[in-house]
């Protein structure tokens, strides 16, 4: 598996105590959209990153790729700190990719497949035979032949089709890491395993590495290494997919997962909507909507208290195991002396 | 799984007893928050207003005493003057003190309502426009009043017979009168239907407000005989554009979702109409009437000139071929005046028309 | 469902085979020209397809020829105001179709020279209006922040000016000359165009494929060359043609209340001496009825014209038909 | 163009029936025609029996007293499916209204009750649209539909665009108010995996048409149609090793419904096609009880009729 031999390389994409704050419209509190956050990404590996919406997931995402300028912390890549100088910038985004989610939004209507795809390229100034790569691009992406599609518009192609393309535009640069956001969510179910394929296809072929932004569990599954579990700008839960989507230990995890259609046993339905970045609740941040807590499972660990009023420290970035945030998990697991941790 | 046994302690939809911050805090916003909202916009919008009228005062000083170089010089290019009365008039329209000073004088005159003595007239610019008002108002208000009214509801019946032969007719018909000039309709309709035509004998007056003779409720009659030109006038070329927006809106909505609602509810189609369609359709036309009134003072220039009609269009037009600077000015800044207000109406109107603005 | 995309694909669809074969040595170029010419080509297609806009065209066409060929329909020294041919104020007769102004000009001559002035003041004058429109718009909308809401202040406050009124006013008080009421057409009219294109650049900015490029690496310029550029400028084509028609409206106007060059001949102007000459009261239409007809025909060929570019570009604007 | 092309479904009183598919598949168009709400262009041909009456020759006035009170749906997207400019009370009392059930007085108090019934406080029917989030717009949506007390609800993507949690808490709401009045749903959805979780019985759609058809739970887990097991397929269980980094989908695209495959519509992209299917379309056929497929490869239990190609 990948994540075993993830420590040995160095990290290809980091984020130390990453924070992001936007200020609040009209006399409202500054939202905190990204509230300390500590990632790693290893070369090849594929992490999910999954909450719900207005969780920061989104912002975070578009903070390692140097299109939002963090608050405070800083994002590195390759060793190297992000700098946000333009030329710099732009060498990085030669190196990193962004997939968006709505293909039909991610392309500009009035140019051609091939002007989508040779758009890095110019952008990057290619020196050698621009047709050709266009051509590689597409047939990678799985657009057989590629001169069938160079004239095409997007509302010629079908939902699928466009997503190939805007991954053709992303591939076409040789990037080494691709930022996928819900890069599934709005195409049709049959098409969407092809395209997670064909995401698993270029990590198997070119060492790709991705981050896929998504609210879906099952897409983690099927093709992430990694998975970290995003509540109100701080990842609460992260590890192997494996660990972590069969074995939750975080009250939040286990309720997102109880709420699957296929899942056993009774849903933990959380009420209300999801909170508001503007104003994080003291203590745990989840312990408002925590059904642990609510049940009173918390005060027979002797932790309630402690969820109301003792933040969290930030979860390490990488580590062999299943990492989580909660006092109650945490209360938990010192009875275990085989615990995966400390 | 470690949750699944245990029975799921939040259940909705009975509200649950752990209610989260935030939505609480939706309500409470939404509960005391629609009033200081509005008093906030409207402060923002009266401030704004009174911004642009300053602006405007910055732009006319900056049009007649900056642009012409010597604004006496452009006052009488069509008349020899002597070098003494030149002197004189620029003492008189206080053209020697220094330039900034100037300005500080023209803005305090003008927020009195001081905007200075007419060079044709020798009257105060405000009290010529004080004796004209009457008249545009009459004149531009009933205008706008008929040709909303039917650029309304021509513009819906258009949208809903969208494609059809009468949709086409109606808005081939108010396109076809928008392209008209309307000072030469004006004159067109002077021709056949004042001065008369062949069979046509002279039906309206072909010019003036009254015959001057007339009181009490014949006076009336006099006036509206007087209006029935001019009035048509400015309608045959105004509604066009309240019909296309109107139209164009009432077509936007058409598709919405919203009217499948309505009709899924079981209303007729005339209700769905009414009800949900026309009104939602008629906000940005509204904004777009009260711009009109602004402009129509502005745009009654032509018609009011070529009617001879006493209002501040003609006096306008007895300035221009002068120049009588001073009077041009002091229109200039009311019929600027006139869109401000306007605009400032409709901002503050629409927000009682439209939840969605200002709060 | 799919009705509204089941359109155009027909029509392309049979497309790229011929096009892979015209450019096999894998010119870019060619790609670009291939692309080009197929978009023009159902452009025109969509535009045969509303009436209206061909009539709009057709009549334009017309016009145009004969502003172009003035000289050689009617000789070039119509304008002329000594030696005039006629007697003044003559009616139509067969020598004089139109009759004669107050110097014995021919107004036939006069007419059509008349096409000339008013076609270009138009042209210019929109196409100043449009150029500073689009540039204030794009700008406004893509960089955002304290120059956008200064930007559309100064904007916000010229929309609020009456037009017409500072058109006249900038006529009044600079000298006479056709350069005068093409910048005071010019300058008055451009708010409503950058509002517009601010709009529009706004929206496409929130389309995910900006932010796609910026995430490629795409610089401001290459943003709004490469984007959204494109993208308003269907919109500027349609306004454009529709402040065609306004601006010849204003121009008739200008020249009408004495504002225009006194040095050319042009329709508004001819309305004005019509007036003058006293037409009005002894009833001479046919001084009267020419000029006020062809600006009123200008105006609605550009307006269909207009329409239908409109419709065609952005069917989604309701006014198609 | 076919939109749907010879869709046989019934649902019994009280019975909740999911229909499955993608985009252009049909099922929104199916739902519209219920009440007969398609544009004028549309034409519709066959019945809809509710309640035993005709929809499609019904007079105008019936046909809008059926509407609401027999049916009502919800719809997706309630940002657009509501008034902006209506408060979201006045809407809910709409209907109560229009059909008569109940005077001005009662309709608001009947609107504060339905409110309260969908978890949200009656003080927000004087709220606009744009002021509540999307999972309580749904709310409303849902509360709308109950005014009149049909008989029949069709949801059409109810969820869609809401969180995972959201989504729980409005499937949640919908299950327990039909059953706690009776009420007979038609859910339509994109995700087999929620119609299974909710319904009795699912239909699953393909180019217009039913491809299958049976109880919930095996069409969910053993379906017959390959277009079923790859759509049931397409969302993973979670524990499952066998979706473990291999996502399954279909090559190729949904049919454009304006140019239809010949034959069975389904063989350019069915992994098991014969060469028969590019011309002879099948028919639902009994796979097993009370379960039937659109498929050469599933054998009658009872024969009727069987083609040889």
């Amino acid at each position: 598996m990948t994540t075993a031999e993830a420590p040995a390389t160095s990290p290809l994409l980091a984020s130390r105590a990453l924070h992001v704050t936007f200020p609040g419209r009209r006399g409202a509190p500054p939202a905190q959209a990204v509230d300390g956050v500590d990632l790693e990404l290893a070369p090849g590996e594929i992490v999910a990153l999954v909450g719900e919406s207005g969780c920061g997931k989104t912002t975070l995402a578009r903070t390692l790729l140097g299109l939002v300028r963090p608050t405070s912390g800083e994002v590195s890549f390759g060793g190297e700190t992000l700098d946000y100088r333009a030329r710099a910038l732009k060498a990085y985004r030669k190196r990193v990719q962004l997939v968006l989610q709505d293909p039909s939004g991610s392309l500009n209507p009035r140019h051609t497949v091939y002007d989508a795809v040779a758009e890095g390229l110019r952008i990057h100034g290619h020196p050698g035979d621009e047709r050709a790569a266009v051509a590689e691009a597409l047939s990678r992406a799985g657009l057989r032949p590629p001169e069938r599609f160079f004239l095409r518009y997007p509302h010629e192609l079908s939902g699928g089709q466009r997503q190939r393309v805007v991954i053709a535009g992303a591939l076409v640069l040789g990037p080494e890491l691709i930022v996928a956001d819900e890069p599934v969510a709005s195409l049709d179910a049959s098409v969407r395993g092809e395209i997670l394929a064909l995401l698993l296809k270029l990590r198997d072929e070119l060492g790709l590495s991705a981050l896929v932004v998504t609210h879906d569990l099952g897409l983690a599954w099927n093709i992430a290494d990694r998975v970290a579990v995003m509540y109100l700008g701080r990842i609460v839960e992260s590890g192997p997919v494996e660990d972590v989507l069969t074995h939750p230990q975080h009250p939040y995890t286990q309720a997102l997962l109880s709420v699957l259609p296929e899942a056993d046993g009774e849903p933990v339905v959380l009420s209300g909507e999801p909170p508001d970045p503007s104003r994080i609740p003291s203590g745990c941040r989840f312990h408002a909507r925590c059904q642990v807590l609510a049940s009173g499972r918390a005060e027979e660990a002797g932790v309630a208290d402690k969820c109301r009023t003792e933040p969290l420290p930030v979860l390490p970035a990488h580590a062999d195991g299943p990492q989580v945030a909660c006092h109650w998990a945490a209360a938990r697991r010192v009875p275990r002396p085989g615990g995966p941790q400390e | 799984m470690t949750a699944a046994s245990t029975p799921a302690v939040v259940r909705e939809p009975d509200g649950g007893p752990v209610k989260s911050g935030p939505s609480r805090g939706v309500l409470a916003r939404a509960a005391a928050g629609p009033k200081t909202a509005y008093l906030l916009y409207v402060a923002g919008k009266l401030g704004g207003a009174a911004v642009s009228l300053l602006a405007v005062l910055v732009t006319s000083f900056f049009l007649f005493r900056i642009i012409p170089g010597d604004p006496v010089k452009a006052m009488t290019r069509h008349r020899p003057v002597s070098p003494e009365q030149m002197a004189a008039l620029r003492r008189q329209f206080g053209l020697d003190s220094p330039l900034w000073q100037q300005f500080t004088d023209y803005c305090g005159k003008a927020l009195t309502g001081d905007l200075g003595v007419s060079y044709q007239f020798h009257a105060p610019v405000s009290q010529l426009i004080a004796e004209r008002f009457p008249a545009t108002l009459l004149l531009t208000g009933v205008a706008v009043v008929i040709y909303s009214a039917l650029g309304l509801w021509l513009g819906t019946r258009s949208a809903w017979r969208h494609g059809q032969l009468g949709d086409k007719l109606n808005t081939g018909v108010a396109l076809t009168l928008w392209s008209v000039p309307s000072f030469w309709l004006g004159l067109l309709l002077i021709i056949v239907f004042s001065v008369g035509m062949g069979p046509i004998p002279g039906l309206f007056p072909t010019g003036g407000m009254e015959s001057g003779s007339e009181t009490g409720f014949a006076h009336v009659l006099d006036v509206a005989h007087h209006m029935v030109l001019p009035v048509l006038t400015l309608v045959a070329v105004g509604y066009a554009q309240t019909l296309l927006v109107m139209r164009s809106s009432l077509l936007d909505e058409m598709g919405s979702d919203y009217l499948t609602t309505a009709r899924a509810k079981g209303l007729r189609d005339a209700l769905v109409r009414r009800k949900h369609a026309v009104p939602n359709a008629l906000l940005p036309t509204v904004t777009m009437v009260f711009i009109n009134l602004g402009h129509v003072a502005a745009g009654s220039i032509l018609v009011e000139s070529v009617f001879s009609w006493p209002g501040l269009g003609g006096l306008f037009y007895q300035a221009i071929p002068v120049p009588d600077l001073p009077l041009i000015q002091g229109l200039f800044v009311v019929f600027a005046g006139a869109m401000i207000l306007m605009n400032l109406l409709a901002d503050l109107l629409y927000p009682l028309l439209d939840p969605r603005v200002g709060r | 469902m799919t009705t509204s995309e089941s359109t155009p694909p027909p029509e392309t669809g049979s497309t790229p085979p011929p096009a892979t074969g015209a450019a096999p040595q894998g010119k870019a170029r060619s790609l670009t020209w291939e692309r080009r010419r197929t978009s023009v080509a159902r452009f025109w297609r969509q535009y045969r397809s509303h009436r209206a806009g061909l009539y709009g065209l057709g009549a334009l066409l017309l016009i145009a020829a004969i502003a172009l060929a003035a000289p050689l329909l009617v000789g070039s020294d119509v304008q002329n105001v000594t030696g005039a041919p006629g007697k003044a104020l003559e009616s139509p007769s067969s020598r004089f179709p139109l009759g004669t102004d107050q110097y014995g000009r021919s107004l036939f001559g006069l007419l059509l020279y008349g096409a000339r002035i008013s076609l270009s003041v138009g042209l210019m004058a929109a196409a100043l209006s449009v150029a500073i429109g689009t540039l204030i718009g794009i700008l406004a909308g893509h960089f955002g922040g304290w120059f956008a809401t200064v930007v559309m202040r100064i904007t916000d406050w010229f929309l609020v000016m009456p037009a017409l009124v500072l058109a006249i006013v900038l006529a009044t008080v600079l000298s006479q000359s056709v350069w005068t009421v093409v910048l005071a057409i010019g300058v008055t009219s451009w708010p409503t165009t950058a509002r517009l294109v601010r709009a529009q650049t706004l929206a496409v900015e929130s389309r995910p494929y900006i932010e796609r490029a910026q995430a490629l690496g795409g610089g401001h310029g290459h943003i709004m060359a490469r984007h959204v550029l494109p993208n308003v400028m269907p919109l500027v084509l349609a306004q454009t043609t529709l402040l065609i028609s306004s601006a010849i409206l204003t121009e008739a106007t200008l020249a009408f209340l004495g504002l225009g060059d006194p040095n050319v001949v042009s329709w508004g102007g001819m309305l004005q001496e019509a007036r003058e000459t006293g037409a009005v009261s002894s009833g001479h239409w046919w001084y009267l009825a020419p000029p006020g007809l062809a600006i009123a025909v200008v105006a609605l060929a550009f307006t269909l014209c207009g329409r239908a570019v409109e419709s065609v570009l952005n069917p989604k604007l309701g006014t198609s038909r | 163009m076919h939109a749907v092309r010879g869709v046989d479904l019934t649902l019994a009183a009280g019975q909740k029936l999911g229909v499955a598919g993608e985009s252009g598949c049909g099922k929104s168009t199916l739902a519209l025609a219920l009440l007969r709400l398609l544009p004028a262009s549309a034409h519709l041909s066959g019945e809809i029996l509710l309640d035993g009456e005709d929809v499609l020759t019904m007079k105008w006035g019936r046909l809008r007293a059926v509407r609401w009170a027999g049916a009502s749906i919800v719809f997706q997207g309630a940002m657009h499916s509501l008034n902006a400019v209506h408060r979201i009370g006045d809407q809910i009392a709409e209907p109560l209204l229009i059909h008569g059930r109940a005077t001005p007085a009662a309709a608001r108090k009947r609107t504060a009750a339905l409110l309260e019934q969908v978890g949200l406080p009656a003080a927000r029917a004087d709220a606009y649209p744009h002021e509540l989030s999307g999972g309580q717009r749904q709310r409303v949506m849902i509360a709308m539909s109950l005014a009149c007390d049909p008989h029949l609800i069709v949801a059409d993507e109810p969820t869609t665009a809401l969180d995972v949690m959201i989504q729980a808490q409005i499937l949640r709401l919908i299950e327990q108010l039909v059953a706690d009045q009776n009420i007979s749903l038609l859910m339509i959805s994109h995700d087999l995996a929620v119609l299974a979780d909710t319904c009795d019985r699912l239909a699953v759609m393909y180019a217009g048409r039913v491809v299958e058809e049976g109880p919930a739970a095996a069409v969910h887990t053993a379906a017959h149609h390959p277009y079923a097991q790859a759509l049931s397929a397409a969302f993973p269980r979670i524990g499952d090793p066998a979706s473990r980094r291999a996502p399954r989908g279909l090559p190729g695209d949904p049919p454009d419904p304006a140019r239809l495959p010949t034959g069975c519509t389904f063989h350019p992209r069915c992994p098991v096609a014969l060469a028969s299917c590019t011309q002879d379309d099948q028919p639902l056929r009994e796979a097993a009880p009370h379960h039937h497929a659109a498929c050469v490869h599933v054998s009658p239990a009872i024969p009727q009729g069987v083609s040889a190609p």
